[in-house]
């Protein structure tokens, strides 16, 4: 079925006149004007006939494949949604990750799409553009699936409606948005091991299989069909980041520390943006698959470890935030799931606190610290529920000038200590979750000094409606606010329990068992 | 427990997302081409300038000085999302395919007598360079133009370019092989029919306002190079060769004739929105539509011998009668 | 290091003092009390006396901890930028030399979260 | 030596494909996660067309792995017959 033609010609020859021999030396506008990103970032190219096609997919094969994926996945979507699949998922807290996913992922696969778009222009090589235009197209296909799945479960509960929107204003979503609008902002070779490398294969794993394969667990046939789906690109995705990277550690021995920065820094802002994941799988699945400590140990420690390894032979150290990861795993979800609860009044989404048997999962998962850290806290907040006055914390919160993550995680040696770094730059200060973060923003402050921090936009008055007066004598601040946010107060906003999706699914389960 | 949901009846809380209800000022159920596509784009709230165009935003509508209210006027009739899309030229491909195998179990090729062989490599594999330029300069627009209904279109479209190459390449290796392919980029490169065009291609590779490398690539040059290519050259190639090239070209003929649907939607709404538009868009045709027929007269020679100056002429005449539909007649 | 950038790459700080319309940041944490997950964030009027600060921002957001009932407020030490830092409760935010997106650190010593363990 | 890795979405083609991998590698060890497969092999791992054809009794084109192939690790080698996984070190 292939492109077959040329009866002698193997795959790799034919592949290669089906792309880079398309390609030509420009003689009527020099090289370095049509392509001209190529040299600014200081990566050095010598011939980009050494570049390795990851998977040789000619257009008409990649259409063929890709249309059965496509029709596979839609007819699964409409048979769920026929049959009301939203009421056979365990437990409606479930739904509380897919607002989570709608409100972070399809904007990033959007942005990811953009991207690998950007790259396929500045790209001067025909092998490496034309990998980069088919992952493009891929991420829109991400996009759009995930919302297409989703839109179903919009109709019946909350939290969801506003995703649109809600990811370049709301106060928790900035520091996925700040991710790739870093990634994207960089040049084509950083773009490319920020994401084709530190994002898409070392880290993608920990977003799609345990959490796909939790949905498969928790009754989300939607989610888990689209979620394998999308995830059947990311083998070429993987293998397109891989490939990317070798390329440039093999074309020039100064590509090596350029490289290695990025994926120090790359692999951190990942990291980061995984605590969100680890706090789903943990806190939000109601029947869990794996911890995301064992997670973490078999994708990233495991696999990431091998690959490290691999690259080596090219001087590649691991990451530099390589043990603190370690050290993190067993803390960051608790730490994060813990500040999303006591916010709960701000999100788009329902917190609600673990029960008994939830908390003993965790024990037996995270012998060494849940118990000791973590369950007092919870039971403390579980009394003052009892009270009848569960715990808000009101105040606003702080974020790290780099990753944007509310700053809550602890120092990486004492979970006692919360970690605070700061720095001073022009006459102005910054504040930071850790090391990392600072060592990132010192690097270029220049571009972090542009961050769109939301608690302070709030606070300089920035995050209302446009034609919103607030010096009006009626003026009501909060409202304001939770209207820029789009969050409804009082039904898709606190906690799970008395919510308004909890009593819906209820009844709707209840009408399918009685008369 | 069995629990049998199917029987379940219960009423929807809302029927679409909010941005959705803003636009169409309704709570109504949409399709799968409006949901994925309008507004998904970031506008606002951008963290930081692009280090490879600080003087933009990561989206930023100033990169052509075309102006749009909404940019979401520029919507696509054929309505492609990913899958519709996909579904429909995996569709198109199994045709093409079927054609190719037919051609080559046939061996049709080598009934084509081989002076005429000749002439039909020596005109279309330089045409790979062509849609490869095409590919590269809709990435441009995709990687640059404002709205995902205008992006994702034009993403598409550099996608089908590519495949355009490689269905060229195709006919290539089965008219010709490897050598042939060589020699038909070494024209592009050095034949002297084939500059003005390249330099045309070139010039388009370097052009800054995404609109108006829209409206020179995808209207006015595809606009005239596709029905010379694969409509005159293809009727004046079929009454000597047979039917093996027109079967092997098939996918661009089809093609042009539903990607220009796309072109048309999308310069007419850019038309209607304004008359500062109208003006810029109706300069940059007449132009590019200029530079483009000079560069098309030496290639059009190559396949028309004795015919080129009438072919172009009727091709020309059909592009403007196209333009003055979309209200661009100067 | 500079940023690498085709063209010039020098942009205003988003947060500098004068966006915030009068006021200035100040940030506040309880050390060793992460039943409140992260500091907060205030702005305020750099002519707001200290001890204002402390009843109507501080009190407020951590009276329900065990251990707030128990703080001996002449024993709370404050830590601003890894130094102690100590501050005259009558004088404003500006006299006390705290500067915009301040950060400081309140330590009570005997206190140390739940179980002594910063919870 | 480090593990190589295939994930494949459970499915009557993914259960030929995975019996061929066992067969044509002898260190591999298969797991089973809900909705996936999980197939693990020292430094290497072999997958070839020939032998999932004898799984699935009809004509397997490699590129059709895109179809099931939910996640790897490893350096990709491919031809028309085999896709190859490794780590060099």
């Amino acid at each position: 079925m292939d492109m077959k033609a040329g009866k002698k010609l193997g795959t790799r020859e034919r592949y290669a006149l089906m792309t880079r021999d398309l390609e030509w030396r420009t003689t009527y506008q020099p090289m370095d004007k049509v392509f001209p990103c190529m040299s600014y970032e200081g990566i050095k190219i010598h011939d980009w006939n050494d570049w390795e096609d990851p998977f040789r997919l000619t257009m008409d094969v990649y259409w063929k494949y890709q249309a059965e994926k496509e029709k596979k996945l839609y007819a699964i979507i409409d048979a769920f949604n026929q049959n009301n699949g939203h009421l056979g998922v365990t437990d409606a807290r479930y739904i509380n990750t897919l607002k989570l996913f709608i409100q972070s992922i399809p904007p990033l696969e959007q942005m990811a799409a953009r991207g690998f778009t950007n790259v396929s222009r500045q790209m001067a090589g025909g092998g490496a553009r034309i990998a980069c235009l088919l992952q493009a197209v891929d991420e829109i296909r991400h996009f759009q699936t995930q919302i297409h799945s989703i839109s179903n479960y919009n109709k019946y509960y909350n939290g969801l409606h506003g995703f649109v929107g809600q990811q370049s204003r709301l106060w928790y979503l900035s520091e996925r948005k700040s991710f790739f609008d870093d990634a994207i902002t960089a040049g084509p070779f950083e773009f490319m091991v920020a994401i084709g490398f530190a994002f898409e294969y070392v880290l993608t794993n920990l977003v799609f299989v345990p959490y796909v394969s939790g949905a498969a667990y928790n009754g989300d046939m939607a989610a888990m069909a689209f979620g394998f789906s999308a995830q059947s690109d990311e083998a070429r995705h993987m293998t397109l980041g891989l490939e990317c990277i070798k390329f440039m550690l093999e074309q020039d021995p100064d590509n090596v520390p350029i490289v290695q920065r990025w994926i120090d820094k790359w692999t951190w802002r990942g990291a980061r943006v995984l605590g969100g994941i680890g706090m789903m799988m943990d806190y939000m699945l109601p029947k869990r698959i794996m911890s995301f400590k064992e997670a973490w140990e078999i994708y990233f420690e495991e696999n990431g470890g091998a690959l490290f390894n691999d690259l080596a032979r090219y001087g590649i150290r691991p990451p530099k935030c390589y043990a603190q990861t370690v050290a993190e795993k067993e803390h960051i979800s608790h730490q994060a799931w813990l500040g999303f609860y006591q916010k709960s009044q701000a999100m788009s989404a329902h917190a609600w606190l673990p029960t008994p048997e939830e908390m003993d999962w965790l024990s037996s998962k995270y012998p060494n610290t849940f118990d000791k850290y973590y369950r007092p806290r919870f039971e403390l907040f579980r009394e003052m529920a009892r009270s009848g006055e569960p715990f808000d914390n009101h105040t606003l919160s702080m974020n790290c000038q780099v990753c944007q993550a509310t700053i809550h995680y602890t120092e990486p040696d004492d979970p006692t200590t919360l970690c605070l770094r700061e720095t001073d730059h022009q006459g102005e200060k910054y504040h930071f979750c850790s090391d990392h973060c600072r060592e990132i923003f010192e690097y270029e402050p220049e571009k972090y000094v542009q961050a769109w921090i939301p608690t302070h936009q709030a606070l300089q008055g920035n995050c209302f409606e446009p034609g919103v007066d607030p010096s009006a004598p009626d003026f009501d601040a909060k409202a304001a606010l939770f209207d820029y946010w789009g969050i409804r107060d009082g039904r898709d906003n606190g906690d799970f329990e008395g919510s308004e999706d909890q009593r819906n699914f209820s009844a709707w389960r209840k009408l399918a068992t009685q008369n | 427990m069995t629990i049998d949901l199917r029987t379940v009846s219960i009423t929807p809380l809302r029927h679409t997302f909010d941005h959705l209800v803003r636009r169409m000022g309704a709570d109504k159920p949409v399709s799968r081409y409006i949901e994925g596509t309008m507004d998904v784009q970031p506008v606002e709230n951008f963290h930081y300038r692009p280090t490879w165009g600080p003087r933009f935003e990561i989206f930023d509508p100033g990169h052509t000085a075309i102006r749009m209210r909404d940019w979401y006027a520029l919507k696509d009739p054929r309505q492609y999302y990913y899958g519709a899309y996909t579904i429909a030229r995996a569709r198109t491909q199994e045709n093409a395919d079927a054609d190719f195998q037919f051609v080559e179990s046939r061996g049709l090729a080598d009934e084509c007598p081989p002076p005429l062989r000749e002439t039909i490599l020596d005109f279309y594999l330089p045409l790979r360079h062509v849609a490869y330029g095409g590919n590269l300069n809709n990435t441009a627009i995709g990687g640059k133009g404002y709205g995902t209904a205008f992006t994702q279109a034009a993403v598409y479209y550099a996608v089908d370019q590519l495949a355009i190459a490689q269905y060229l390449t195709r006919l290539g290796l089965t008219l010709g092989d490897e050598e042939s392919l060589a020699r038909g980029k070494r024209a592009w490169l050095d034949g002297a029919a084939w500059q003005p065009l390249r330099r045309l291609v070139e010039d388009l590779l370097v052009q800054e306002d995404v609109f108006e490398l829209f409206l020179a690539q995808d209207l006015v040059l595809d606009g005239l190079l596709y029905p010379l290519a694969y409509e005159e050259a293809d009727r004046a190639l079929r009454r000597e060769a047979g039917s093996a090239v027109s079967m092997m070209t098939r996918f661009q003929a089809e093609w042009f004739a539903e990607s220009s649907k796309w072109v048309d939607a999308v310069a007419k709404a850019a038309v209607a929105e304004s008359g500062d538009n109208r003006a810029l868009i109706v300069r940059w045709t007449d132009e590019w539509r200029a530079r483009a027929l000079e560069a098309l007269a030496p290639v059009a020679a190559l396949a028309l011998p004795d015919s080129s100056a009438e072919a172009l002429a009727r091709v020309s005449d059909a592009f403007d009668a196209r333009a003055a539909r979309l209200g661009l007649a100067s | 290091m500079a940023v690498r950038a085709l063209g010039d790459y020098e942009f205003p700080p988003r947060d500098a003092l004068g966006n915030f319309k009068g006021r200035q940041l100040l940030y506040v944490f309880w050390e060793k009390h992460l039943l409140f997950s992260r500091p907060m964030a205030l702005a305020l009027d750099p002519a707001l006396r200290f001890s204002d600060v402390l009843a109507q921002h501080v009190v407020p957001a951590y009276r329900r901890h065990p251990d707030f009932p128990r703080i001996d407020w002449s024993q709370v030490r404050w830590i601003r930028s890894g130094a102690p830092w100590t501050p005259d409760p009558d004088k404003s935010l500006a006299d006390n030399g705290l500067r915009h997106k301040d950060l400081i650190r309140m330590v009570t010593p005997g206190l140390d979260g739940l179980d002594g363990l910063g919870g | 030596m480090s593990k190589i890795f295939v994930v494949l979405q459970k499915g009557d083609e993914s259960r030929g494909i995975v019996e061929a991998i066992v067969d044509d590698n002898t260190a591999a060890e298969l797991e089973e996660h809900p909705a996936l497969y999980r197939v693990t092999a020292p430094g290497r791992m072999v997958i070839r067309r020939a032998s999932i054809e004898d799984h699935l009794g009809r004509p397997f084109d490699l590129h059709e792995l895109q179809l099931y192939l939910v996640s790897l690790s490893g350096h990709v080698d491919e031809s028309d017959e085999e896709f190859v996984l490794s780590w060099n070190a």
